[in-house]
């Protein structure tokens, strides 16, 4: 499958990008990396061009709140984007906060799967257990 | 003169500028106190020299830390540079500038010395006569480097590859040659009227799993690009790496080979100096265990033999260190440099002859490409990633290297990428390392890697 | 081991004595933890063991004290004995004990072991499950030791030679001799049992300019008379001496000598460690910069190869140290241990061989005085000045050797007395320094080094 | 000439001590080092077994003060020693004290030379000095 990837905003942290490009190659996926101080609209153009299956987008400083509820609005300017997979993982809320809040928020948001501090090992096992499920739907 | 003197007035022809006298500032460079070049303090001094970090955005709050660092005894004083003064912003440095002095809250990460000029920052910089060193990572310095010599500072940090590819996605890699070949010019022609002013490249990159191959190389590099233009003082860096043996090696060969190519192009007459940076990686959130992790940087680097240390303070994981923690740094450093005698001679004739043959072999890739100019040979080795940096955010980093530590904590490589790292060396390399791992476990590792110091 | 009974009957006959089960102590020695022995966890552990200093008067504080070192992830919990149990005054010790218990001060510098008694003290020791090390000073250390056995005290600090030459002025070499080989034999029976009881030298002596050769002589006949009788875990030790090279020689020589001369008299299967203590001279009084010598004295132990390191405070100069203060230097040297990595392999031929012919010399001498026993021999050289301790205060000590610091801060002898330093050694250690200068110079520079980490 | 020296008191500092032998013989001096943790009764002792012409007494912990008033009393009992050159030098008086003041005090209690918190060859300059002064008279 295809997975476009990349760090949202203004954040120049590339070492958790670096990793995830490296563990979805490891796992098989065909990874477009846009890399860090991606925008919205960028991401949405990869993955038409692309034909991507799955979306993955992180932030790191918890500044996610402020373009994320632009995320719907945004996508539904583009076609056949329906079955696109959309996750986002990272620092999504300053602080800890509360993880089952921030993920109902995230999911309200669009996104299918929210990683909030998690692991990314733990974050792509998830990824696939959503891909199996789906698949048996 | 006459072409840069044409570049001199596109780039002056701003707004935001002094209204530069060039016949005034090269009366004061020739003038200028010898105490103000770092350049003749290197060549004098026989201690390594202090040099802590600092960059506020007023006048007065500069002025103030100066007063503080000169009471602390440090060596060699940092003027830090605004991050929209880096990115040519001199309309937003301005206004944030102004806000700053209004009120009690900085605006500014740092010093905007365009919108200060160099008349008025050139009173500070005499009146305390310490040397003082330009810190930016500005692609396009050519304005900041007029104002900054103009000013009395007679060092300059900073490269076309080590001042970009650490900290820019989409800056165009080809114009900030061009960029800095316009301030390796200004500074050489500088240096011709009094003492060098002296050159700094930033070895630290990316802080983050560099192989000391990679970060010799581009020290290598960004130095003859500026000997090339007639500099004649140039600091080589690297920072702390995480295995005490892996510096003494990295120093070794950095300044015997920095010597070699020095020589290779005719600049034998041209000073070089070893500038050593206490880690850079993440810091602990201890503050007492920082303050241990900076006194071994402190020993390391007088292991490695570095002409000047650059230091980093104890409230480093927590924020902008203040005043008061920079000059405790500075003082506990002068004191532990004051107390460590007895330095042993250690030489690692295989690592170093790994580590030489590495460096030799990518630098003759550089020189192999058909391009007509150095510093266009060098943009395609990048480009085509002969040269390719772990973690650079730079759209035209290659990032298929891929390193991790061993059981000693020393950087090795275990997939080289299009880096010509000899087999030889590769198979040393890699001999080192657990390579039973998968994926997921490698990327556990350069994790826990990345966090060594915590 | 019934001359030895005899003996033990004399000292035991005290009015402040524990009355001892010696059956029931056998039976607590044969069935203790493990982890109380710290040879153990020499034999185990993969890393430095970390020991700091400490002891009070009551049992609360002291238990107050470990209850602390365990939070703070010490490897080795200390006990330090007061003075007046030093000098086998249990009466003062008593008195000293109640006021301490009675009132808010601190009456006593130390733990006073034997008013305590073992059955006591082993109900702390055995809380904690920590190996636990004597620490004392004591001349006539008989019940002492006896006690702390009893107590699940299973390393015991000091010898003859250095518990009594820096410390006393009159006390009679001989009898601490004697004294010392019931001490080593009661260790050896012991070690019988279980996990074998750790002797440990204490390498320090005066801190204050002994040269290398003096300490390793030293270190080495204590070793030697311990084993003779039976002792099979010994550790050697020395402190911190200003030069990070002559450390790192010093510990090379003596690990290497300490295997030779066990070997030599049929004790080759002796576990043998080196303890490495940090710097005992004068601290500086800035507490700041006393961390800084700390963390330094740190990273020259892991270079030494040290098996353990005994830590001072950032409060050294200013006065006994808090158990915070304790605590603190615990937590960053292990942090220390825990970054410093990729150590370099660092051997210095020739000061090895020179310091390697020196103990030969001085050992052969030692060995070749015409007395029946080891101890009449060490005695004999110690009188006649064949061993010389620069600093000893003790009239028995020659202190006709000189030694002075080189340009590296080398401790060097200038002046051997009746030391047989041979010829070529001696010529070495004069040419690495300036004589030119005459005795009012030379008292100068002796002032300097003594002062050299201030 | 021929010196008695030693420490005073309780005090177990050798180095000074040392430091002061070692002094004393490159100036020329025959001395008796008594060393540390000396009683006063053992200095003039010594002096009357050596025939020496000068006592120097170091103390260095600032305890002086406590046994001083009885050197008098104590040379009193010894014949012979009126020619006797009685110096003191160290640590006088806990703190730094009143230099001039201290000087008056010890040269009361019988001292001809007092040294407080002097640097030693200073004081070993005094002590020629003051020979030779008194070879004048």
């Amino acid at each position: 499958m295809k997975v476009v990837t990349g760090v949202v905003g203004n954040d120049i942290h590339v070492v958790a990008n670096r990793l995830m490009e490296l563990s979805l190659n490891a796992r098989g996926y065909e990874v477009f990396n846009l890399g860090v101080n991606t925008h919205l609209e960028e991401f949405f153009d990869a993955v038409v061009e692309t034909g991507a299956n799955i979306l993955l987008i992180s932030s790191l400083n918890g500044e996610a709140e402020g373009w994320s509820r632009e995320v719907k609005a945004l996508k539904s300017k583009y076609k056949n984007l329906d079955d696109l997979i959309m996750m986002i993982g990272g620092n999504l809320a300053v602080g800890r906060g509360d993880a089952e809040e921030i993920e109902r928020k995230y999911k309200n948001y669009g996104f299918d799967l929210v990683c909030h501090q998690i692991d990314l090992n733990t974050g792509l096992d998830w990824l696939e257990e959503f891909i199996e499920k789906r698949k048996t739907q | 003169m006459s072409l840069l003197q044409e570049e001199r007035e596109i780039i002056l022809s701003n707004e935001y500028v002094d209204n530069f006298d060039f016949d005034e500032v090269e009366e004061f460079v020739r003038n200028a106190s010898k105490d103000l070049f770092i350049s003749h303090h290197f060549a004098k001094a026989d201690k390594m020299l202090v040099q802590p970090r600092g960059g506020f955005p007023t006048y007065k709050q500069q002025f103030d830390l100066y007063e503080f660092f000169v009471e602390s005894n440090v060596d060699v004083l940092p003027l830090t540079i605004d991050s929209n003064t880096r990115l040519n912003d001199y309309g937003t440095a301005k206004k944030m500038l102004r806000l700053s002095e209004e009120n009690e809250i900085d605006m500014l990460n740092g010093y905007p010395l365009v919108n200060h000029g160099y008349r008025t920052t050139r009173k500070m910089i005499t009146n305390f006569n310490k040397p003082v060193s330009l810190r930016h990572g500005t692609p396009d310095a050519r304005l900041l480097i007029e104002t900054a010599i103009a000013s009395g500072i007679f060092e300059i940090e900073g490269g076309p590859i080590t001042y970009l590819l650490p900290y820019s996605k989409n800056f165009p890699l080809d114009k900030a040659f061009l960029y800095w070949k316009y301030v390796e010019r200004v500074c050489a022609n500088y240096s011709e009227l009094n003492e060098p002013i002296n050159r700094e490249s930033f070895g630290p990159l990316t802080a983050t799993l560099v192989p000391p191959s990679i970060t010799i190389v581009i020290q290598l590099l960004e130095m003859l690009l500026a000997l090339e233009e007639g500099v004649k003082s140039f600091s080589v860096s690297f920072s702390q790496q995480g295995s005490m043996n892996q510096d003494i090696v990295t120093g070794a060969v950095i300044k015997k080979l920095a010597r070699f190519y020095a020589e290779e192009i005719g600049c034998g007459d041209a000073a070089i100096h070893l500038v050593y940076h206490q880690w850079m990686g993440a810091f602990p959130m201890n503050k007492d265990f920082a303050e241990q992790l900076i006194n071994m940087s402190t020993v390391i680097a007088s292991m490695v033999g570095a002409d000047k240390i650059i230091t980093k303070t104890r409230e480093e994981a927590t924020g902008i260190p203040t005043p008061q923690a920079n000059a405790k740094t500075v003082a506990d450093t002068q004191y532990t440099l004051r107390i460590l005698n007895g330095l042993p001679n250690i030489v690692d004739e295989e690592e170093e002859e790994i580590l030489t043959l590495e460096v030799k072999a990518i630098m003759e890739a550089v020189f192999n490409d058909p391009a007509d100019t150095l510093w266009r040979k060098v943009f395609n080795s990048i480009k085509n990633g002969v040269i390719d940096v772990p973690f650079s955010p730079h759209i035209i980093n290659h990032n298929n290297m891929i390193t991790i530590r061993d059981a000693n904590k020393n950087i090795r490589i275990i997939d080289r990428g299009n880096v010509p790292i000899p087999d030889r060396c590769f198979e040393y390399e890699r001999a080192q390392c657990d390579l039973s791992k998968d994926t997921k476990g490698i990327v556990n590792d350069i994790i826990h890697d990345i966090g060594i110091m915590q």
